[in-house]
């Protein structure tokens, strides 16, 4: 069978971290992952801790957690972009150099071309930045809009060259939603295919406007995970076609499965 | 680490847990790779219903320190979908196939022994019972009487082995595998998931998970598998797939040694797609079950 | 923070779970401080037997991730010992004492019922059924029959609240509470320990355990307990203490809000003879739950 | 009521680990525990690391660990002596400085003195070393012998003075039991009082060679315990009188109180 997607290795291996940056309140956190596939962009990889993966007395993490890639290296490095949010989040926000981390990936489908000649208007919010930045590496004449909380958030901007920025506070950029800029520009002119990961809610406002102003977008969207290969059915999510499995079917998928774009 | 079981010949002792791992999605995900180092020594599908399900709306899933709740919801493509679309997948793969279903009715449920049964690809058939008698309203597999009823109205539909899962939400699994063996069935197999529920996180006054309440599995449960396959195994003299938290070799050892034949690995595949694999490698003979003993208990006592 | 429960007044809704907190011991071990901190606002006391029983031979415990498991197997003084050494004790304690008393025939349980509930140190009993009746065979509080029948044998012994501890091993929790209910309970209580099984880390083929099999307990039980006090809220009008892995406030509140009156700390306790304090105050009106909520669920979405 | 023993303060506390000393295979980690009352020799306390205690993805350990006093120093220090023998200890062995230490005891019932003029004989294997250090400071004209499994172990000798030591290779002292040393010295002079603490065999064999020689013995004996303070039944052991629970009747134990001592 020919593959929709870059396969991942069966099994999941070990690799070393070899750098971890903090941008404002995000963290970058590479791994080697030399001789290995290059992911498409858009897939995501499942990471765990080699070392302390649970605080013990019945604390998460237990499973893995989804992250989608960044960038990957000429040398197979790999750079995964995370805010600390919660047990698991914080624990692969504390690894080192020399850390061992739970690789497998890449897993599921990414971005696809625009189509007929439309230019890619790329349009993130927070940690939705970190599929964009591979995406954006790979295409030409792109625009990147990114919204971010404040300040602290907006350093993760830096992640991607040229990209303009809304914040809430309006500390740095427009102060507003990243959908003010990005409504702007399909005001200035249509003819685009927008990409799109970031919380459901934005994710909603994009997939509303893109439909009002009939843009074809692609989202990358979210959900709880437990294994990331499509073993456990848990993270399905509802489009016109009834549930899909994001970790398999996704975790892009085109605007047009979707009435809407929901969340817990 | 051959092993015969209901006639079939299997590699080794460990297959999946129905339900825990989907070889056409991870075929989708890893290529033929998965082919080539299949992690199971038979493979388990997940449960064919009649009519199709979509299953229970997210969220599915929750996760505890050591296990998880889901309430999957038990969605497939029905009989015909599955005849259609997923048997000649599964068909491919190097192991046997061992096919889970589940009906509402005794009637549905010898609808699908009598179509799966007559299929070659179908090494044997897992009944899950953990689901209410629409007519009855009993819970199928907690009562008894249910499984042997079922039994009767089955066995006839097929010449193929017929493993009757347990559920361990259930006062006696022991006199319900009797129940089971008296009237025909080839195997047995426990535990399923336990019954659990999850406050959300923001309002406890609501249920996190879309179905409300959901099954637990993992780690967590292991100590109540191996107490649940050790009762078992003293009321019946059929093979026993021993499953409930086996991550490790010695957890799959301890289920051996209380009388399983095999031992389904289930959660931990989500962990690790090879983790089947991994703890049949750790059930080779040369694997010492003191390696994975505390230290105080290897060292010897001084003087 | 105060709750009325069968006729009790208790400044807060936290208790001890039965045989996990010995208040006699523990004043050995902390002194007066113990009656000035007691750190539930009601003492139940382990369960006490007819006759004297000395308990199952050690290893009792057993460790888990998160939980234990144990075959401790009732040690008590038995009814005379108890009312001759350990109830003056206990009458010293700044909280009302229920005392968990099991039989093993209903009349047993009746000499029970008859000879605390004439005792006024002795506020109300709890009646733990999770034993086989020695006539019937029966596990006692799996059998809703069985415990209609308790209840008609010893409920005409006393007008002190009883309340019915109900036993996870079970198909229904729910129909068994609604027996006690309908039988004259006024109160249910739940969960007891989960059957669980311990190979010998040394020999697989051996129990750890001196008891065989023993009952879990612990953060690994909580998703369960939930989900069982769920059932039976849905079933009876009765106050219910609930229990089963709570270690911190958030755990309780999510089983008040399930329909719990009031919530028993066990486990926790070993490991901390504080906890049950600490779990009262963290249910006060001023913590947020949101505060053990996920991160991720307290920070407003992005734009 | 008059207590039998020091009293603890009622409730686990957090203290900080301000010391950690490695002796051969030992470490010994001292913990600040100032205004607190002091323990009786043979005390001990549950001690449970503050951060990670227990690994994650269900190992081990979730409950408190029980550990005798070796010493403490007059601004309220806490020595520990301890051995990685499980996931607790060896958590506990990794502490440093700065590190929380939750703390609970004094616990149980310590030595008593001896009879009737007796000298004090005190005798001691591995790990028994800590509860005989804190007696031996409180003795006069105690004689200690202690015996461990080689050199490596042998450095904890040092952590009482003028002790005699046999080693199960002869690397250290005299080669053999220290057993062997007790005898002699019983038959040199048996108006003793034994005081022991180590593995249940050696303490059986102390048993044996005490109740022989008409000589009376203390021992210290260990159980897997769960709280420490006599609210589980789980840590009993039998004694002529039945079971008991050792950390509120014990640890320490006379020796005509047991017709053996088992081990699971
Ligand atoms: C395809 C994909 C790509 C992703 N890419 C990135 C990325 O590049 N960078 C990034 O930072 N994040 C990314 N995420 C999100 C990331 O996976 C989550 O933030 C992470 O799983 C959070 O784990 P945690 O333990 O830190 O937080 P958790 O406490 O697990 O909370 C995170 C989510 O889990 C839910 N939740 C809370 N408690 C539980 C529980 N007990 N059981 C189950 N669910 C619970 C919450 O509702 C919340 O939505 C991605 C997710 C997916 C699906
Ligand atoms: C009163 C007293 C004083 C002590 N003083 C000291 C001291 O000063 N220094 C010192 O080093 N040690 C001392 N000990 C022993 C110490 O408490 C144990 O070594 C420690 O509990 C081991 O814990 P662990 O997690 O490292 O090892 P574990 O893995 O817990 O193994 C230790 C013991 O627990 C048993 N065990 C193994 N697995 C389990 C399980 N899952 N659940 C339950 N039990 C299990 C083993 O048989 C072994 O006996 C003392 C013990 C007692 C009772
Ligand atoms: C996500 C998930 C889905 C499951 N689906 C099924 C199923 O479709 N049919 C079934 O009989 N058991 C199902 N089970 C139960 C498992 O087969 C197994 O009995 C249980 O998980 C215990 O094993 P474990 O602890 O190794 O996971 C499912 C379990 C999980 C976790
Ligand atoms: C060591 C131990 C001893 C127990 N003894 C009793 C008992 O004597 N009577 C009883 O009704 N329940 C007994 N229980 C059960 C508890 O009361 C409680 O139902 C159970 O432990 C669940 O609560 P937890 O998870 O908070 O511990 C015991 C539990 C433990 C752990
Ligand atoms: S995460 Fe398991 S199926 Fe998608
Ligand atoms: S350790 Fe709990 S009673 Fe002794």
């Amino acid at each position: 069978m020919i593959a929709d997607r870059t396969l991942a290795p069966l099994g999941r291996r070990r690799a070393d971290v070899v750098a971890a940056e903090r941008f404002g309140a995000y963290v970058v956190v590479s791994a080697a992952d030399p001789d290995r596939p290059a992911p498409d962009p858009g897939q995501f990889y499942m990471l765990a801790a080699v070392e302390r993966w649970g605080g013990g007395d019945d604390e998460r993490p237990f499973l893995p957690r989804a992250f989608s890639v960044m960038r990957r290296h000429a040398d197979g490095r790999l750079d995964f972009m995370l805010e600390a949010v919660g047990p698991g989040t914080e624990r692969l926000a504390e690894l080192g150099p020399g850390d061992g981390l739970w690789l497998l990936g890449p897993l599921g489908r990414g971005f696809a071309p625009p189509r007929d000649g439309r230019r890619p208007l790329l349009v993130g919010g927070g940690v939705g930045t970190a599929p964009l930045a591979i995406w954006s590496d790979a295409l030409e004449d792109q625009l990147v809009l990114l919204g971010f909380r404040d300040a602290e958030h907006a350093a993760g901007a830096a992640l991607i060259d040229g990209a303009r920025v809304a914040t809430d506070d309006g500390s740095v950029g427009h102060q507003g939603l990243v959908t003010d800029l990005l409504s702007a520009e399909l005001g200035r002119d249509a003819h685009a295919e927008v990409y799109a990961c970031g919380p459901p809610p934005m994710l909603e406002a994009v997939r509303a406007l893109c439909a009002e102003a009939g843009v074809p977008a692609q989202l990358a969207l979210e959900s709880g995970m437990a294994c990331g290969y499509g073993a456990c059915f848990g993270c399905v999510v509802p489009t016109r076609t009834g549930y899909v499995r994001l970790c398999v079917d996704g975790p892009v998928l085109d605007a047009a499965e979707l009435d809407e774009v929901t969340h817990p | 680490m051959s092993v015969e079981f209901c006639g079939l010949e299997l590699a080794h002792p460990i297959v999946n847990a129905s339900g825990t791992f989907d070889a056409i999605a991870a075929r989708r995900a890893f290529g033929d790779a998965l082919l080539e180092q299949f992690p199971f020594s038979a493979f388990v599908s997940k449960t064919v219903t009649v009519a199709p399900r979509q299953g229970n709306p997210p969220p599915r899933l929750w996760e505890l320190g050591a296990g998880m709740v889901n309430s999957i919801g038990l969605p497939n493509k029905g009989l015909e979908g599955y005849l259609a679309h997923d048997l000649p997948e599964l068909a491919a793969l190097p192991v046997p196939l061992i096919v889970n279903i589940m009906g509402f009715t005794s009637e549905e449920v010898a609808t699908l022994v009598e179509a799966f049964g007559a299929r070659e690809e179908v090494a044997a058939l897992e009944l899950n019972v953990s689901c209410p008698n629409v007519k009855t309203g009993m819970l199928m597999g907690a009562d008894p009487g249910e499984v042997a009823g079922l039994l009767d109205a089955v066995r006839p539909h097929t010449h193929k082995p017929l493993i009757v899962k347990l559920t361990p939400n259930c006062t006696s699994p022991g006199e319900v595998a009797a129940a089971a063996e008296a009237h025909g069935a080839d195997a047995v197999s426990l535990i399923n998931t336990l019954r659990g529920a999850v406050a959300h996180p923001r309002d406890p006054t609501r249920a996190w998970l879309g179905g409300g309440t959901g099954g637990v599995s993992g780690p967590a449960v292991r100590v109540l598998a191996l107490a649940l396959l050790g009762e078992v195994a003293a009321r019946v003299s059929l093979p026993i797939v021993g499953m409930g938290g086996v991550s490790r070799g010695p957890h799959a050892r301890a289920l051996l040694d209380a009388g399983a034949t095999l031992v389904a690995v289930g959660t931990e595949s989500f962990r690790d797609p090879l983790a089947g694999a991994r703890v049949a490698a750790e059930l080779a003979p040369g694997i010492a079950i003191a390696e994975f003993a505390p230290k105080c208990l290897q060292t010897s006592p001084l003087p």
